[in-house]
């Protein structure tokens, strides 16, 4: 809370868990980085349909303040694992938006020298171990990195974050039991949006809640509106907190929505239109949040206007840095299948 | 009756082959992720869930394991599932069940039971979709005595060999390459079966027998073609099915070329290809070979993202023609 | 009830649930069964020991009430599934001894033509399945044939049995889910005899009870004392009662105690003799069903005796049967891999 | 430093290089179920858990899948797990973290990543545990680029290659033969390696190059004996990696001897003696070759539980000696 003077301080006190707990210049760059999600995620969206990437992708748009407010209290030795739709965890964890872009445009200067592309984004300096092409198939590896983090005494936190859907796969049970019974520093982020793909959860899920299931592994369930940035971070604080103090892992439900289709190919016919509508008009959370933090006075227009089209330069760089970057050779069609040996 | 043959691409095919089983016996029904209203990740349900309902066409939860094993229960109690795996990839998640127990439970029970399910696994590279979506795994199966393993390689092949597994008694995989889903072809209406366990002569030539599975056999075709004009006649094989595999044909077509090249887009090492130049080497064949036994598989890499790489890591019809022109002119 | 008179049948009213539900002679043949499990399994033994019978087996001694109590209410045309620790089950569904042992002997009048052997041993015809050697395998398949059941309108009620253990692989759980999702006439019974293999369910799983995870799927989770035949028998039959009525599955736990080791390698390191003992003397399913059936009247010594006799010779002509039947001839070691086609 | 050499049996030697690689380096730790207190379900592990507490060695729940991925998420972060499975089939649990994540990891990370983590197999027949817990995976994951997969033969190479193992920075999985655990053979104290993908050759011959894996070589050995005193001189190549294989020293040896004869436990049909005919096959030894390149697998079929069945499923030293004799004399 740097600068901030002791009154203003004080007139915190009744507000949400951000406003008491961070600083006006953190909260605003927090505001920044849901602005630089979903930039990013349209700025790939349009280069997508330009022809300059290829493959698919998974939109998180409207998924923002549950990648920000999850991360908020992790430090930069925390660990992350991520999904399939995973380009906010990558951003709020830390990562540059030019070498996400590269990683898209399939060039050497990306994360994954080109090779994994968005279903593999990754950036293991800033603590995120990876995206993952397999549904549910992080959640195992994020234990595996908690019990690291026990046995080599580093007081590293694990966040996994999987969707509604993966939380039917047999990894989600197994991992959730394992870290359970081990007392291991993980969180488990279920971002329920509702869809796992076309089918929902009710069509899916045998219970109302996936943080009911939490109960199955003696482990404590919240459940977060998950667009509201405030709410998201108070409860990843708590279970920072609690796994931090090794008293084991919390399963944490945010409830969100995603604006787009699943992939590139959807044809949306399993929800309405209305619905679509509704989440983007009245729920957005980046909406939300700018709202809040305009009407608490922690940010005037001139700020947000500042932050929009920092944002767009950003994005504008990182477009052409991926551009401009290298393609890798195709006489390097082998290189990184092993470790290169001395 | 050529009146009854239309175009229909490799994923109508498919699709034309379900309805008409559904048609046929109440007891075929689909299960999956997203194949109803969705209508499957590469639409080969598409609208199918309009016609047959919810009951008989299932979206399951994201559960791969589980969902071959409810497949593979209900197959062995009298139901004839069809079980869609989104891609081939996730057959890594329910290996126990295909190979443990729909492949062994009729041995296990001493001929007591049969399971007759059908999965289907769309499976290969070059939809950039990367390392863990881009597999071709049909050879783990093909390791499984139990299971019948097919790959066919045209819309007519899809409809008929689907249509083959589905009266077949025992569990029979499907490997479906993504990139074929558009390709179009004849198909005939109505049901028609073509046999599992046959090869098909796709060209006949004198020079060069090319074995080739899946997409493969298009771009072996297309090689041929081009090795034609410089007087080299291939003689084109398409495996279609890798469990049991048609050796006799094989055979018969190395005895009269004396040369063998295998293609395929699964990681060359212990991919089909080794199979099929093993049994050749072992077999009556081997005494009529002139020349070494060529595999033309994939690079040993996991499928890159990379658009370049991604072509790279899989045989392509230049690198079929110039392994092709080698093997017949001898040089190494 | 056939025979009991309505004075009788009125004493019993406030008798435990299985001595209103069924006759005399019915429960007579449980007790008889109950000691037919036994004996099947302590001349598995014993033949074992003497070379007779080679590979492993899994001893279910003294869960023989579960195997019973289970089995209690379902008709010849139910099905279950079975576990490693399957000898009971599959008895208690009505397999014969004879062609039971002559399959541990490795012959062709086997349930399995030799091919399986104890740990896959199953009565096709008589609704079993067949027990599994992958823990939790059998769990999906379970609910495949409750979905055959539906589809085809049979009324069918499927049972699948699998330990404490299982309860933690995947497969457990991506069936129990699509098991409620789908409203299946199917009952888990988890045996729970408090290890698997040498992990006590304190050190595998995260919760008190199996049966409390049946909340995660939002369906019944009943606790029985897995030693108490009628305890048993009552929450199946209310489970089957379920299952049939279209009001979908329950998770039955029933808690048991195996006294045996877990295979015929097992040390027994990890649980105290005096722990074994006190289930032995004290807890034994048979005697406390033999003494409760002697103390409501329902069998005398007399009674008793015979049942015993009657066993002993039952066994008997059945490891006779399997000695003297044929063992299969090598030639057809690649026999029953695929279906013979016409 | 004959001194130092015990005879300890293929078990022994993996425990005491658990045992050493656990004092070199206290990254290192072991996984798996029941391989704490009651030692393993083959007593590899033994008492180690005494030795090094139940920290460092760890029972996990019944979780093939969880526990490998937490295996796969431990090296990924820094520390150096071996992870037992209980028997080798529960792989097909476990092959999604196996394959798409432990193998593909480094790769789709464009190489910031490694996983040092080594798995171990129990595998084969031979132990009346019929079809669920008798199979023989290890061509599967020969398969799979991003794995290094090995099968020691004797107590010498368990021993060393799981200390090569250990040291690795990528993914080793190790397969070895149940029947072998009981094998004693010299075994030296203290660390040693034996380099992962170097083929051995067990017995040096002019007529016949016989390549063996696993409880094979013991086997071929055996037969070779026989052989010897029929005036039949056989060279035994003890693989030892599946993954990557050592081509060269097979092509050598065949170059010598001109006639390949494979022999292995797993399933014929896409097993590792496909790969290493086909290999010839397209190697400079082919034009070496006097004969057709013979392989000796498994049969077509689950193991059956009959235990004259069972052996009958799989190469005994009779059937290695008959194949070998019709070979070098020319029958077929
Ligand atoms: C094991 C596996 N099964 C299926 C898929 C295909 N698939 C990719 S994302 C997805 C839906 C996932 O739903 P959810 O977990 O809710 O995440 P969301 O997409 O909603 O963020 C599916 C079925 C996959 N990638 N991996
Ligand atoms: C998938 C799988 N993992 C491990 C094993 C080895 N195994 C056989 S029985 C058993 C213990 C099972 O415990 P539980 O489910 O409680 O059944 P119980 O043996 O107590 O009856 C284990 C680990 C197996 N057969 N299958
Ligand atoms: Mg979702
Ligand atoms: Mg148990």
């Amino acid at each position: 809370m740097a600068g901030a003077s002791k009154a203003v301080a004080d007139s915190r006190a009744n507000l949400p868990f951000v406003y008491r707990q961070y600083s006006a210049e953190q909260l605003k760059q927090v505001l920044y980085k849901m602005y630089l999600i979903r930039r990013f995620e349209e700025g790939a969206e349009e280069s997508y349909m330009r022809g300059l990437i290829h493959g698919t992708m998974h939109l998180s748009i409207g998924q923002e303040a549950c990648a920000m407010g999850i991360c908020m209290p992790l430090g930069e030795d925390d660990q992350i694992t991520s999904t399939h739709r995973g380009h906010g965890h990558c951003i709020a964890k830390g990562a540059e938006v030019k070498r996400m872009f590269a990683e898209f445009f399939g060039k050497t200067t990306g994360y994954c020298k080109g090779r994994g592309g968005s279903m593999h984004i990754a950036d293991v300096a800033k603590g995120n171990l990876g995206a993952n092409g397999i549904v549910g198939g992080g959640i195992p590896i994020a234990v595996g990195a908690a019990l690291s983090s026990k046995m080599m005494k580093t007081g590293k936190v694990v966040v996994s974050f999987f969707g509604d859907g993966a939380n039917n796969e047999g990894a989600f049970h197994e991992a959730l039991n394992m870290a359970a019974v081990w007392k291991l520093p993980v969180i488990f982020v279920c971002e329920n949006n509702g869809y796992g793909m076309s089918t929902s959860t009710a069509r899916s899920t045998a219970v109302k809640n996936i943080a009911d299931r939490a109960a199955a592994y003696s482990m404590p369930g919240v459940i977060v509106n998950g667009n509201i940035f405030s709410e998201v971070a108070e409860a990843s604080y708590k279970a920072v907190e609690r796994a931090r103090a090794g008293e084991g892992p919390t399963l944490i439900e945010s409830k969100t929505y995603r604006h787009r289709g699943h992939s590139k190919s959807d044809r949306n016919r399993y929800r309405t239109k209305e619905e679509i509508e509704d989440w983007m008009s009245n729920r957005d959370p980046i909406t939300l949040f700018e709202n809040e933090l305009r009407e608490f006075g922690f940010i005037d227009d001139e700020g947000i206007e500042a932050i929009r089209s920092g944002v767009a330069q950003e994005i504008a760089d990182g477009i052409e840095f991926a551009k401009v970057s290298p393609s890798p050779d195709v006489s390097e069609t082998g290189n990184y299948v092993y470790t290169e040996q001395a | 009756m050529d009146a009854m043959v239309r175009e229909l691409s490799y994923a109508q095919a498919i699709q034309e082959a379900m309805a008409i089983a559904m048609d046929m016996d109440e007891r075929v029904f689909l299960m999956g992720e997203d194949i109803g209203v969705y209508g499957g990740a590469f639409q080969v349900t598409g609208d199918l869930v309009e016609r047959y309902g919810t009951e008989r066409v299932i979206d399951t939860p994201i559960s791969e394991l589980g969902g071959a094993g409810v497949a593979v229960g209900a197959a062995l109690t009298g139901m004839r599932p069809i079980f869609e795996f989104q891609f081939s990839d996730f057959a890594t998640l329910a290996m126990e069940q295909i190979v443990n127990q729909a492949a062994k439970m009729r041995f296990m029970l001493g001929g007591e039971v049969s399971v007759p399910v059908v999965m289907r696994f769309p499976a290969g590279s070059g939809t950039g979709a990367a390392a863990q979506h881009s597999q071709s795994l049909e050879a783990w199966l093909g390791h499984v005595p139990g299971l019948k393993v097919i790959q066919p390689a045209t819309p007519y092949d899809a409809k008929g060999m689907l249509l083959a597994a589905v009266a077949d008694p025992d569990p029979v995989m499907i490997f479906e390459h993504k990139l074929l889903y558009k390709m179009k072809g004849p198909v005939p209406e109505g049901y028609y079966t073509v046999p599992i366990g046959k090869a098909d002569i796709r060209r006949e030539g004198r020079d060069l027998t090319i074995v080739a599975t899946s997409i493969m056999v298009q771009k072996a075709l297309d090689a041929a073609a081009t090795l034609e004009a410089e007087g080299i006649d291939v003689e084109v094989v398409d495996l279609r099915t890798i469990r049991p595999m048609d050796k006799q044909t094989v055979i018969d077509s190395v005895k009269k070329t004396s040369r063998l090249m295998c293609v395929y887009e699964a990681v060359k090492t212990l991919g089909i290809g080794a199979e099929v130049s093993a049994m050749i080497a072992e077999s009556e064949a081997f005494d009529y070979l002139d020349a070494p036994i060529v595999r033309l598989g994939g690079a040993e890499t996991p499928i890159p993202y990379n658009p370049e790489l991604e072509k790279a890591a899989v045989p392509q019809v230049p690198d079929i023609i110039t392994a092709a022109r080698d093997l017949v002119k001898g040089v190494r």
